[in-house]
């Protein structure tokens, strides 16, 4: 299905959206744009590249798995039964505005939390509620490189709906039911009398062309493993690193957690919160010893995680090229330069 | 001779003594300079000097006591360029003996001022920026889309804006001729401003700026002061100072005893304000200490070696505490 | 009915109130206010500390995030602590934290710190009838609610 | 775990204001506690067998116990859980009497904060850990400070018991306000008669190193192991050398005023200070003497004359200050009291009139060692007075000079002066001005009622308004309140009660020994009645009027009492210290030293584990526990033991639940 809404109305399409399904889309907040919940009162800039990625809609920086609470047995005080809660989130959740290179983030979750093996109920019930509105990006970044990993700036992959700008109107092409019930919505309106499918794929192709493809991936996981002892290579490509954790967390695909139980007296919840395995913690073992201790060792991981571990075990690529980690890096740490470098 | 060249020249005499040294080279684009550890001479041509080159490369002074985060080994030898300002994280970082002073070159650069990028967004759209050219005391910019003249002390760090130390106070050799600083005079006004509007206004501020905190800890990674590591208490679990939620009240707390920890030892060197991916203004939180501090002890961080940073000592009849 | 009384008897807030007491001076000046009788209003909660040296700063601004309405650090007189020096260092610690927490929307008044010698139970009465008294104006504290 | 709550009726104490019922119902829904009950008294015998069976029964692991205020019994119930093999330091007190029920009224606010009280010590106990002492040796010698009769009693009691006394003296000699008066109430023997024999045991006693005519210059260290500083000012006379002839005294030609009789008669420069001072020697007062004013001065007049009449070449004008250091395992206060200071009182001439005299310069007009030989001659122009009024509670019991205690002695004191004025001058007439008569001692009321009947002492109760000079006497105007009309008596001499204040310098001294001293200066006890003689520093006692007013058997008794206290206290060859110290985790510290920087008692050292990094390390015999260490540690890796980090945050996040 192909329809159009022009750009004015698109805040009324999103009111609209909010009455039936959460919305998160890339809302401004202080000088930062991130991808929240969406609420009428909140300026939404379809424009700018945002801070954060929309992974936060499925995979919140925390939430409760348990809620716990012992209770005493009045009759006999040395027994406690404890009771646990578990609530699964299972709104109808709708993320607009997302370039696509994040709607593709997903499927590196989808492979951890909802593939063959562990299914992790709390994803995958958000996941299967979901729909997901990009926007053909048509003025890629500096730091952009989502055609090198398999995406592209107009990718539909992913995608419920593909809105495309054209002067003052958004042309959407929906790509599955979930997409099709949402052009329903009376602010699409039908194509005819102007559209311009020729316009909307000379865009797409612009848009693609202005990205260079910076390496080949052909056969990128072994060669990160022929280079793992190189401990010189990674020492010096990741001296400037900070160990902060932004790469990781501003990241569409890295979806470590941590779990932690916060509570006074016997009541309280388990929740698990976003981890970074740049954090010296990450490998913390309980004896005191870290079996990456040092920072080198730390990104080495993050790079052959996303472009080995998961290549040879899920067939995918755990890196969609948006660049967040280049541009937010507060030491410009380049991962394109560091992966390039293994290939060379 | 410029003083990039004078810098190249003093690296390459250095740098047989020293295992690296720290310099800016060119990032991904022209904002945005990157650290640079050159070790070799062929790399010395790399290096860069603009007034984007901010980082504090303090940050990157080994901690020789216990380095269980392994930046350097303990027998390394490095140098490191250094601003007036870094030069304050430096003598902070001295005075708590966290550092030896004998095992690194510091390469003094004294520092006209640098651009601030957040300040710089709000008039151009630096993501397609293609050229900055300053001019007096204006900066032609050019994007993909437009073309700008902004006066620099639009553009200016505040820090800079205000700056009491340009020439570094502490070097090894000083890189070119010293420049003039400037008048301290409004530097705290964001604070005093801020210290005027009611309580409400106030939580609802940094409610909204907290808000928006992904809790990365990159003000923390970022800052010298912070030393820390592994053992900061915002995610240690025994104790149990803080939850690991992303609840705004608990990454308020975060960074308000971060702040706190840094009480008497903040520089205003402002790297926790300029890392923030989100754009907290975390400086301002930094200056209210740096001001009470002043005014409390009539003490600033990092200015001579020689002093007791102010909470770490007392005065059985303080002066300002009434 | 005296002032006192008055004061204590309109006790209907829901106002807390956390008071951290050296063990030395201030714990043992409550207990006189207590031998001696001496009626305080009823908000408060004392915990015991060694010393005001011991107050990590963390400690009242923990309170405050947690809902505390109001903090009261109280210590030995200036020279006179047990442990030498302990309250100098807790002084200059506690009042850049006053003005501190102020800026990030804990009002100042909501904290406070005194010396209170183990002999001074009225002055410990009068102390704590007068912060109770400060919270109460200020009403419960303003919560920083996602 | 398994926590055991009991909380204390204490009577109607706590029960009466709190119900006591419905906090134990409360706690038995908290998580871990698996027994809850009310006790009439915890304290008691039967208060305690309870706790002691319930923790064996109920193989109870934590124990909580709502009562009175932990200064109060916790080391009661300390003990008691130690008899039950359970480590006493999974224990804490809920302070729910002190804190709660005696201060306030309504029985359901008082009831809930109780409730929160103890959850909050419910929250403590369960973050407990045993704990353990470790032992220090102990140094056998204990520090006096202050020779006068407390002192000494102390000194000698200490000595006879075999321990090594250090007696450090301000004044020349030991004696102190006791070697000053005349005869003593209430059995008017001569003061000198009973103290000089103590003052020269304490000289001679091989035991007792006498150190006067200085003072303590600095103290640092622990009960057991304290060292000590004490200043030793130059006397100008070698001491060692002096023989105590007196000759430069009388040779000596700089007129100064005489300091034992209180400025009453003249001194020289150089002098001794009674006859039977001990040591018996001289010493110079720079300010009067001739040669050290003139050096002052720039001038040269080399007087030099006691240095030249002296057979044993004592006089040493080279002699500088001496510091000497001491250690000791224990130190005892005495160092007495002063006098209070009339000169504020206009109506009473404000100390400009001199036949208005203080108690103490009395005391030496009546000693036949003082300035008179014992003849009662009035200071202005040495006439025997034929009527003496005594003035009582100057500078006591009024709270317009600040002064709002009473003295205690000055009743007795005053009695005593009047029977003696009538054995001196039997044709002599005395009046007493007084508020109250306070003679609650053994046969005081007795001796009160000797100086009305006896000594025909006129006692009139009221305030003297006025006092003027008249016809080379004195006038003064009073008002009898039982009579309710004025009175006026034409006075020869007029004897104020000065009132009883803290010794000049002793808050200083408190400082440097870190103990607490009330308002009025006087130094605290640890407890008013329980604990009368120690402080709240552990190997540091209180004797004499240090603490507040006291007569010689009360000073002497406590003398006494301390050197109990020190002996058993240094009977012991190890004592056990506090295990509620500090503790660095070394895996977590960052080695940033800032405790070690702030620690008043350097009890932190460097330490290297294997892996080469350099960390912080609590020396546990050292430390004090202030925690001053564990508050500046940036990354919580020094805790201090029964207060840590993650107590006090599960306290608070309790109370704010």
């Amino acid at each position: 299905m192909i329809k159009k809404i022009p750009l004015n109305k698109v805040k009324n399409l999103l009111d609209d959206l909010s009455g039936d399904y959460k919305v998160f889309a890339p809302v401004k907040n202080g000088r930062s744009i991130i991808f929240d919940e969406y609420r009428s009162d909140k300026e939404v800039n379809l424009e700018k590249f945002s801070v954060t990625s929309i992974k936060e809609a499925l995979f919140p920086s925390h939430e409760a798995m348990i809620k716990y609470d012992y209770k005493k047995d009045p009759s006999d005080l040395s027994k406690t039964s404890l009771s646990l809660k578990s609530e699964v989130n299972f709104d109808k959740t709708v993320i607009f505005g997302v370039h696509p290179c994040d709607a593709r983030g997903f499927f590196t979750f989808d492979k951890v939390y909802a593939g063959n093996g562990y299914r992790d109920v709390y994803y995958k019930t958000k996941r299967d509620a979901t729909a997901i509105v990009a926007i053909t990006c048509a003025n890629p970044l500096a730091t952009c490189f989502c055609t090198t990993v398999g995406g592209s700036p107009a990718d539909s992959e992913g995608t419920d709906v593909l809105l495309t700008k054209v002067d003052e109107f958004y042309y959407a092409e929906s790509y599955s039911e979930k997409g099709e019930l949402l052009l329903k919505n009376s602010n699409f309106s039908s194509p005819q009398g102007g559209v311009d499918n020729e316009q909307v794929l000379k865009i797409k192709e612009e848009a693609v062309q202005k990205l260079d493809k910076n390496f080949s991936t052909e056969g990128i996981e072994n060669k990160l493993l022929k280079i793992f002892s190189d401990s010189d290579y990674w020492k010096n490509a990741t001296s400037k690193c900070l160990s902060c954790g932004i790469c990781t967390y501003v990241c569409p695909t890295c979806y470590c957690f941590n779990i932690t139980d916060e509570g006074v007296m016997g009541r309280g919840e388990r929740i698990r919160s976003w981890d970074s395995c740049m954090f010296p913690l990450f490998t913390l073992e309980a004896s005191g010893h870290n079996p990456r201790a040092r920072k080198f060792e730390r990104y080495r991981n993050r790079i052959n995680h996303k472009f080995s571990y998961l290549v040879i075990r899920n067939n995918i690529i755990g890196c969609v090229g948006c660049g967040r980690c280049i541009r937010h890096c507060p030491v410009s740490l380049d991962i394109r330069e560091v992966v390039k470098g293994v290939i060379d | 001779m410029d003083r990039l060249d004078i810098l190249k020249e003093k690296v390459k005499e250095i740098l047989p003594e020293v295992d690296f040294v720290i310099g800016y080279s060119k990032g991904f684009d022209i904002l945005h300079p990157s650290p640079y550890f050159v070790s070799e001479e062929r790399q010395i041509r790399n290096l860069i000097w603009d007034e984007f080159c901010i980082n504090n490369f303090a940050n990157y002074l080994p901690p020789p006591k216990r380095v269980p985060n392994g930046l350097f080994k303990q027998d390394e030898k490095i140098g490191l360029v250094v601003k007036g300002c870094d030069s304050r994280s430096i003598i902070q970082l001295l005075q708590e003996e966290i550092i030896f002073r004998d095992t690194f070159i510091i390469l003094g650069m004294p520092c006209e001022m640098k651009i601030d990028l957040k300040k710089l967004r709000e008039k151009i759209d630096i993501d397609y920026i293609q050229s900055f050219n300053v001019s007096g005391d204006k900066a032609e910019v050019k994007t993909l889309l437009e073309k700008k003249t902004i006066n620099l002390d639009e553009i200016l760090y505040d820090k800079c804006l205000y700056c009491k130390y340009p020439n570094p106070l502490i070097y090894d050799y000083l890189i070119g001729d010293k420049v003039n600083p400037r008048s301290r005079e409004g530097f705290y006004k964001d604070v005093d401003e801020f210290e005027m509007i009611s309580n409400e206004e106030k939580i609802s501020c940094w409610e909204k700026e907290f808000d928006r905190c992904i809790r990365c800890y990159a003000c923390r990674e970022a800052c010298p002061n912070c030393y820390c590591q592994y053992q900061c208490i915002a995610q240690t679990r025994r104790p149990h100072w803080i939850s690991q939620s992303t609840e705004t009240i608990d990454k308020k707390f975060f960074q308000m005893f971060r702040a706190f920890h840094n009480a008497g030892r903040c520089t205003d060197c402002g790297e926790c304000d300029r890392v923030c991916p989100v754009g907290i203004p975390i400086s301002k939180i930094m200056k209210k200490l740096t001001k009470e501090v002043l005014r409390l002890f009539n003490y600033e961080a990092g200015v001579d070696e020689k002093l007791i940073p102010p909470l770490m000592t007392y005065k059985r009849e303080e002066d300002n505490i009434g | 009915m005296s002032d006192i009384q008055k004061d204590i008897q309109n006790n209907d807030s829901n106002i807390k109130i956390i008071a951290f007491l050296c063990n030395w001076c201030s714990y043992g000046g409550a207990d006189t206010a207590g031998t001696s009788r001496l009626k305080q209003p009823s908000e408060v909660r004392i915990i015991r500390i060694p010393c005001t040296g011991r107050v990590n700063p963390l400690f009242p601004m923990k309170a405050f995030i947690d809902g505390a309405d109001g903090v009261l650090i109280s210590g030995c007189h200036p020279n006179d602590c047990h442990y030498i020096e302990g309250n100098f260092y807790a002084r200059r610690r506690l009042e850049v934290l006053k003005y501190f927490i102020d800026f990030m929307g804990i009002e100042k008044e909501r904290f406070d710190y005194q010396w209170v010698s183990a002999s001074e139970g009225q002055r410990w009465q009068q102390l704590i009838i007068d912060f109770v008294e400060r919270i109460k104006k200020l009403g419960p504290i303003g919560k920083c609610e996602t | 775990m398994r926590i055991g709550f009991f909380i204390c009726h204490c009577g109607s104490n706590i029960a009466g204001t709190v119900d006591v019922v419905q906090v134990a119902e409360y706690v038995s829904k908290l998580p871990n506690v698996v027994h809850s009950v009310h006790l009439m008294y915890t304290c008691s015998q039967p208060g305690q067998k309870e706790i002691v069976d319930a923790i064996k029964e109920k193989r109870l692991t934590r124990i909580v116990i709502a009562a009175c205020s932990p200064k109060m019994h916790e080391v009661t119930f300390r003990r008691a859980i130690e008899r039950t093999g359970l480590n006493p330091y999974l224990f804490e007190m809920a302070n729910i009497r002190e804190h709660c029920s005696w201060i306030h009224d309504d029985r359901e606010l008082a009831t809930q904060k109780a409730i929160e009280l103890v959850e909050m010590t419910i929250a403590k106990v369960a973050r407990h850990e045993s704990l353990f002492s470790n032992k220090v040796d102990v140094n056998k010698k204990v520090l006096i400070i202050g020779g006068g009769i407390a002192g000494i009693q102390a000194a000698l009691d200490m000595a006879d018991g075999g321990f090594e006394v250090v007696l450090v003296e301000r004044e020349p000699t030991i004696g102190g306000k006791m070697a000053q008066l005349d005869n003593t109430f209430p059995t008017i023997d001569c003061s000198s008669c009973i103290l000089t024999p103590k003052m020269v045991d304490a000289g001679q006693h091989e035991k007792i190193k006498l150190i006067t005519y200085a003072e303590i210059e600095s103290v640092s260290g622990y009960v057991g192991n304290f060292e000590v500083k004490v200043h030793k000012k130059p006397p100008y006379v070698n001491y060692e050398k002096c023989i105590g002839c007196g000759i430069c005294e009388r040779k000596c030609p700089a007129k100064a005023p005489n300091r034992f009789n209180l400025g009453i008669g003249e001194g020289k420069a150089i002098y001794i200070p009674f006859p039977q001072a001990v040591p018996k020697v001289a010493t110079i007062t720079k300010e009067h003497c001739i040669y050290f004013k003139s050096l002052a001065e720039g001038k040269l007049n080399r007087c030099k004359i006691c240095q030249k009449v002296c057979h044993v070449s004592a006089v040493d004008f080279e002699i500088k200050d001496e510091y000497i250091n001491e250690k000791v395992g224990a130190i005892i206060t005495a160092v007495g009291f002063d006098l209070f200071n009339h000169s504020v009182y206009q109506e009473y001439g404000g100390g400009r009139y001199p036949d208005v005299i203080s108690s103490l310069q009395y005391e030496r007009l009546l000693s036949a060692s003082g300035p008179t030989e014992g003849k009662i001659k009035r200071p202005s122009d040495g006439k025997e007075p034929e009527t003496v009024v005594f003035i009582s509670c100057v500078g006591s019991r009024d709270d317009s000079v600040g002064r709002p205690y009473c003295s205690g002695i000055c009743c007795m004191y005053m009695a005593k002066q009047a029977i003696l004025t009538k054995d001196h001058l039997p044709e002599s007439k005395t009046f007493i001005f007084y508020i109250d008569i306070r003679a609650g001692s053994k046969a005081y009321e007795e001796f009160v009622k000797r100086a009305q009947v006896e000594a025909g002492a006129q006692y009139i109760r009221g305030r003297v308004a006025k006092i003027y000079p008249e016809n080379g006497g004195l006038i003064v105007r009073g008002v009898d309140t039982l009579l309710g009309q004025q009175v006026e008596v034409m006075a020869d001499l007029v004897v104020l009660a000065n009132g009883v204040i803290s010794s000049r310098g002793s808050n200083e001294l408190a400082q440097k020994l870190r103990i607490p001293y009330d308002q009025y200066g006087f130094l605290s006890e640890g407890h008013p009645k329980l604990k009368p003689v120690e402080t709240n520093t552990a190997g540091i006692f209180l004797a004499g009027a240090c603490q507040g007013p006291k007569d010689i058997p009360s000073s002497v008794a406590q003398g006494s009492a301390t050197a109990g206290k020190v002996q058993g206290l240094l009977s012991k060859d190890q004592l056990e210290t506090s295990p509620l110290v500090a503790l660095v985790e070394c895996s977590r510290c960052i080695g940033c030293f800032k405790c070690l920087k702030v620690c008043p008692y350097n009890a932190i050292e460097r330490i290297t584990l294997k892996d080469g990094s350099l960390v912080a390390s609590v020396i546990p015999t050292v430390c004090q526990g202030c925690g001053l260490c564990v508050a500046t540690c940036p990354s919580a890796s020094i805790t201090l033991k029964g207060f840590t980090d993650d107590q006090l945050i599960a306290e608070v996040e309790a109370l704010c639940r």
